[in-house]
């Protein structure tokens, strides 16, 4: 007999939900995914209760990889959480590392020069194409296409990733930004290597399509698969392709305005159905709305410092105040609500982390689905458990 | 299900299949004991410290023992004891050096911050990341005379930076010994008389 | 016995009978016929197991090269020891048996599923006079023997048991018959033309070219390629190959009915999967592909079995090439793919089958009008039902805002 | 948008009941914010939400802030007697008053159709101990159903009216909330000895030197 409900429902359970032992239709079957499945994008663990083959009720549970990033935060100097903020969304280090920067720079009324402005956005940019590019290849990989679509992903992520090491020095752990500006100048031949990416970059786009896009097996398989309408996108903070898939128009580079994208022009996909298969592509179109960015930036990027000279490195101590500050990561809103008490660490230290928020409505996205879509689903929302658990 | 997008993908795979016998984009492995990709020169793995020159390592560290890259480093890996006597560093100033200076490498998350908050250029960060060993703490905390490593390495691997490097520190040198035959040629000539104005400092 | 090979053919091609003959000539004449049967087992089992073997090799290798990698190359020269790396691990491995399982059936069903498999390659015709067993009902035999593994499927599911071994059994038990139905009424219009159930007389009825270059292949008539199609799709989903490998890659639930195999039984459950795909290709190629047939006269003296092989092996890549490429169907969309689509396309090509017949003695342009007839045929349905299975899916255009 | 003041008049305007005050934010970003007493919480941030000018109808964080009590040093300006009968002098005198301690609940509001900046509410509880429940804005905002959790499991605020109050992160018998700045944090985790610091310290509590220290075999860890 199973127990009383360990995990009461959070919204009404779908339509179908009936009494767990039923003589005629057999019993719900309670099953843990995770949390070592291979397609949970790492320690994320999902108490799904089937009955059959449609989902009836799912709890997601995490806090695995908790390591109170917030407490760390609050211990350590300005300075000290910058390369923290890396392991944030260990995938998308860059747009962290600006994010972070650019609150405490708003908290300290810092100005910032035009040449690091725009290495910011040519670097937030290809940050946005690596990680759309990993997700296409992870929600090919659930939807078990072997492997081919997720190496084609990782062998141009490769490319990127390569810039970001002869920039700042590693891979996926850059570090490189500061308050007021980059950390160190892009050596010689820097920005010529990152035009032929972002050039190159859309052939491989086009040879991506080619394999994915009109497949009939993935249209079948995420085609009108876990559908969000919406008002419940926008009442449940979801933010990111998630929101412009459900044909929401809200993108922080457009509405805020930060940085100097408002220079560069640049159009924001929307989808029409809000389902998996628009979430796949509007990702895959942003892709290509910022290889536009990456070749204006490239071309428009001025000379001059890169640090502005009256940033202080080490005893940085902002005003007594509070903001709260936020990019358009490539998986959502990240943003960052520091208070600051006047000493060298701030009181209080808190990530707006996209990825936990979009999961809010997994259950409501999964409720009546099969056991197969829920992987697909949750391959599309686009997680990562560092920024999930922080 | 009428196959089409079925075909092109086939299309695309068998053209990845062919061109990975000729078209070297197309075949991306590096067999990697044998052949080795070539690291950046901005590349950083753990960080070491700067010895003037290879004969004499203890001898001429540049650290001063200052201790601030022990209170910056977020995870708090480096341990430094001061040491009692003073010894004359490579402007001839008497200066403390560490006695003792450990980095846990099972720690250091390799972020370069203590390089960047150094004031005397001592750490800089090593490009070596075979560092597999057995033991934890034998292995893994590298004291003084295993993190030092000659000012000529540090230029090999990160030659644009050393030359930086190497170009300030030798300006902060002929400035102090312009300073110091400055004041040693002001106290020589006090006796004339100070109508004079006192000679131009040598060149 | 089958009749001894021409004296005219090529040396060649009567190696494979000079050989066996010298290897009986000093036996008695009773214990003749079983050495025979003895040798010919003996060559089938070494070129199966070869040929898993290396069939694994070949997939590992050739995915890593779709995938712009260069697969296993450590083990030996390129890789060539790595099924032998790979059979040596699952012979030391560990071979857990749950105390809960039922021991005899828990060994039973692998052993059951190799010998199943293995009995279809008795009735393959390898070459021109290699043929096993001559049997008049051969293909009927070689579908029985093929049916049964799925008793074997549900024995290991229903042996281990474990609730999700026997839920995810019973799912596989649904794809294998769901496409037994297709795949079986895909060859029926083969015997219908050939007039014959023996793999020998079937592949004698392809003997020939038209106007000196095109085969009499059955894979180049209308519904023979229609047939070879819907056979193709449904010997993938026979072997869980790949858009169809939801049972033993069922990674969304558990690992499908070989949850609680390891070891050597679990490697016997792969041999059975490679074998059952040889197998399969084996009976396309003789269905439809000519068998042993040489595509051009004057190919001739290429021995048959060599053509056999290289028709076999093209297949066995074709099933290779479409698991890299191919996402996985989900278990209602599978099954819906048989029901509405397969099967109601292999019944219309029974009818075109059967007006292909019919207007054979057609003369001149009338031979036009036959093609073109026989064509819409198997065109018409095919859209008809593809436009109604993929309602609603379809790619799409989108906004900016 | 109109200013924040503007806000706050029409809120008690509305809700004649409540104690609607403004934060005034010292810092560069001059993000001020709107203090709302617990009772009237949900009906405000309904109106926030529905209001046409307003229209805040998403939420965007929803940050928990610990505040312990800590005394506070004010020059009160006291009326000192003159000694010679004269009239009495204004005086500046150093008061110390220690200010009671509260958990806040800080939310970001935005309004996507409008496109405009951030509104900030912040909710405070009675005190750190027993009365740490505030309303839940969840039934109002859906995305406030994690970071209310969070709040919950890492600062203690019980959220009334949250559909599924569950600790998020830690574990399930976890006892106390790690964020609270008194949180001092177990004694019993396996210690990894960093050769210094406070962590060498603590274990220097548990292992007195030279009783079977665990690394002590190995590479020595100093003092």
């Amino acid at each position: 007999m199973i127990g009383p409900d360990p995990f009461p429902l959070s919204s009404p359970p779908g339509p179908q939900v009936r009494p767990v032992h039923d003589p005629f239709h057999g019993d719900l079957l309670e099953v843990s995914m995770g949390p070592h499945h291979p397609s949970t994008h790492g320690v994320f663990r999902m108490m799904v209760t089937l009955d059959g083959e449609t989902v009836v009720k799912l709890k997601p549970v995490f806090g695995y990889l908790h390591r109170n990033h917030e407490k760390i935060g609050e211990n350590t100097s300005y300075l000290g959480s910058m390369p923290y903020t890396d392991r944030l969304d260990y995938l998308c280090s860059m747009t962290n590392n600006w994010a972070y920067a650019l609150a405490v720079e708003k908290l300290a009324g810092q100005a910032v020069p035009e040449r690091a402005e725009y290495l910011r956005v040519i670097l937030a940019e290809l940050t946005r194409l690596l990680n759309h590019t990993c997700l296409a290849g992870f929600l090919l990989q659930d939807c078990g296409a072997s492997g081919t679509p997720l190496m084609y992903a990782f062998r141009e992520r490769e490319k990127i990733l390569d810039l970001f090491e002869s920039l700042s020095g590693s891979r996926m752990m850059c570090n490189y930004q500061r308050f007021g500006g980059c950390r160190v100048d892009p050596p010689a031949g820097w920005l010529e290597a990152a035009r032929t990416v972002a050039g190159n970059y859309g052939q491989f786009l086009d040879e991506y399509e080619a394999l994915l896009t009109g497949n009939e097996i993935l249209m079948a398989r995420t085609q009108g698969v876990g559908v969000l309408p919406g008002p419940l996108a926008v009442s449940a903070g979801v933010t990111g392709p998630m929101l412009r898939a459900a044909g929401v128009a809200y993108d922080l580079r457009k509405v805020d305005g930060y940085g100097v994208y408002p220079r560069f022009e640049f159009r924001v996909p929307l989808g029409a159905h809000g389902d998996t298969y628009d979430r796949y592509m509007v990702r895959v179109l942003e892709m290509r709305e910022s290889i536009g960015i990456l070749r204006q930036a490239l071309r428009d990027i001025p000379g001059g410092p890169i640090m502005d000279p009256k940033a202080r490195l080490r005893g940085f101590r902002a005003k007594p105040g509070e903001v709260y500050s936020r990019i358009e990561g490539p998986k959502g809103e990240i943003g960052f609500y520091l208070i600051s008490e006047g000493g060298p660490n701030p009181y209080r230290y808190r990530v707006r982390p996209p990825s936990l928020i979009n999961l809010t409505i997994l259950e409501d996205l999964c409720l009546g689905q099969s056991i197969a879509d829920t992987v697909v689903i949750l391959g599309s929302i686009d997680i990562v458990l560092g920024e999930v658990d922080r | 299900m009428l196959g089409t997008g079925l075909l092109q993908g086939l299309a695309v795979t068998a053209r990845n299949l062919l061109g990975s016998f000729h078209d070297p984009k197309r075949f991306v492995t590096t067999q990697y004991p044998e052949e080795r990709t070539k690291l950046p020169e901005a590349y950083r793995n753990f960080p070491f410290l700067v010895s003037e020159n290879a004969v004499d390592p203890m001898g001429t560290l540049r650290c001063v023992a200052c201790q601030i890259c022990e209170k910056e480093c977020p995870p708090q890996c480096i341990y430094i004891e001061k040491s009692k006597d003073k010894k004359a560093d490579a402007n001839g100033k008497p200066q403390l050096y560490p006695a003792v200076f450990d980095i846990d490498l099972a720690v250091c998350m390799s972020c370069q911050i203590c390089v960047e908050v150094c004031p005397f250029d001592a750490i800089k960060m090593d490009q070596v990341f075979e560092l597999a060993t057995a033991e934890r703490f034998n292995g893994l905390v590298l004291n003084r005379e295993a993190l030092a490593k000659p000012n000529s390495y540090f230029q090999e691997i990160h030659p644009t930076e050393a030359a930086e490097v190497d170009g300030r520190l030798a300006a902060d040198r002929k400035a102090a010994e312009d300073k110091a035959r400055a004041a040693a040629a002001a106290k020589a000539a006090p006796k004339p008389p100070s109508a004079l104005p006192p000679p131009p400092p040598a060149a | 016995m089958n009749a001894g090979p021409a004296a005219s053919d090529p040396i060649l091609e009567r190696l494979p009978g000079l050989l066996r003959d010298w290897l009986l000539q000093w036996l008695p004449e009773p214990v003749r016929w079983l050495a025979n049967s003895l040798i010919v087992i003996g060559c089938i089992l070494a070129v199966a197991g070869l040929l898993f073997a290396f069939l694994t090799l070949a997939e590992r290798k050739i995915l890593g090269r779709i995938q712009n990698r260069p697969g296993p190359n450590r083990t030996g020269w390129f890789g060539l020891l790595q099924p032998f790396a790979d059979g040596i691990k699952m012979l030391t491995k560990e071979d857990i048996v749950p105390r809960a399982a039922d021991p005899v059936l828990h060994l039973l069903a692998p052993v059951a599923l190799i010998a199943f498999s293995v009995l279809t390659f008795a009735v393959i015709p390898y070459g021109r006079h290699l043929v096993p067993v001559e049997l008049d009902g051969a293909v009927l035999y070689f579908f029985a023997a093929g049916a049964a593994t799925e008793l074997a499927v549900f024995m290991a599911g229903w042996s281990s048991h474990n609730k999700f071994a026997l839920l995810a059994a019973m799912r596989a038990l649904a794809q294998l018959i769901s496409y037994e139905l297709p795949l079986l009424l895909s060859f029926v219009p083969v015997v219908l033309a050939t007039g014959t159930l023996s793999t020998t007389g079937i592949v004698a009825a392809q003997a020939g070219w038209r106007w000196h270059f095109l085969p009499h292949w059955l894979v180049f008539t209308p519904w023979g390629a229609a047939g070879f199609v819907i056979f193709m799709v449904s010997a993938l989903a026979e072997s869980n190959r790949s858009p169809f490998d939801l049972p033993e890659a069922e990674s969304e639930l558990i690992a499908g009915h070989l949850t609680e195999y390891s070891g050597f039984k679990y490697a016997l459950f792969f041999m059975a999967e490679y074998f059952g795909m040889c197998a399969l290709s084996g009976m396309a190629v003789t269905l439809f592909l000519g068998g042993w047939q040489a595509p051009l006269p004057f190919l001739e003296v290429i021995p048959s079995y060599a053509w056999f092989a290289a028709k076999i092996l093209l297949l066995l890549l074709g099933f290779i090439w479409i698991r890299a490429t191919l996402p996985r169907l989900r278990i209602d969309q599978l099954t819906r793919l048989a029901w509405k689509f397969l099967v109601p396309l292999a019944l219309v090509n029974l009818g075109t089958t059967a007006f292909w017949l019919l207007t054979a003695p057609w003369a001149g342009p009338l031979q036009v009008v036959r093609w073109a007839v026989a064509l819409a045929l198997v065109a018409g349905p095919f859209l008809a039902l593809g436009r109604g299975l993929s309602a609603g899916l379809g790619p799409r255009t989108y906004r900016y805002a | 948008m109109e200013t924040l003041e503007q806000i706050r008049d029409r809120l008690l305007a509305r809700f004649p009941g409540s104690a609607v005050a403004l934060i005034v934010n010292l810092g560069p970003a001059a993000q001020h914010s709107l203090l709302v007493d617990g009772s009237h919480g949900r009906a405000v941030a309904e109106f926030l939400r529905d209001d046409p000018a307003l229209r805040l109808e998403f939420c965007s964080n929803m940050s928990g802030v610990d505040w312990p009590a800590r005394e506070v040093v004010e020059t009160a300006v006291v009326a000192a007697p003159d000694p010679a009968g004269g009239p009495p002098r204004s005086v500046e005198q150093k008061v110390k008053r220690l200010v009671p301690g509260y958990l806040e609940a800080v939310y970001h509001l935005f309004s996507i159709e409008l496109r405009h900046g951030p509104v900030v509410l912040r909710l405070r509880t009675a005190n750190r101990t027993d009365q740490v429940t505030l309303p839940s804005l969840t039934p109002v905002w859906r995305s406030c159903e994690f970071q209310e959790r969070e709040a919950f499991d890492l600062f203690g605020i019980i959220f009334e009216g949250h559909p599924d109050l569950r600790r998020i992160l830690m574990w399930d018998e976890f006892k106390d909330h790690p964020m609270r700045k008194d949180y001092v944090e177990p004694d019993d985790y396996e210690w990894e000895p960093t050769p210094h610091g406070d962590v060498l310290a603590k274990a220097r509590k548990h292992y007195p030197a030279g009783a079977g220290a665990p690394a002590a075999a190995q590479g020595e860890p100093r003092p």
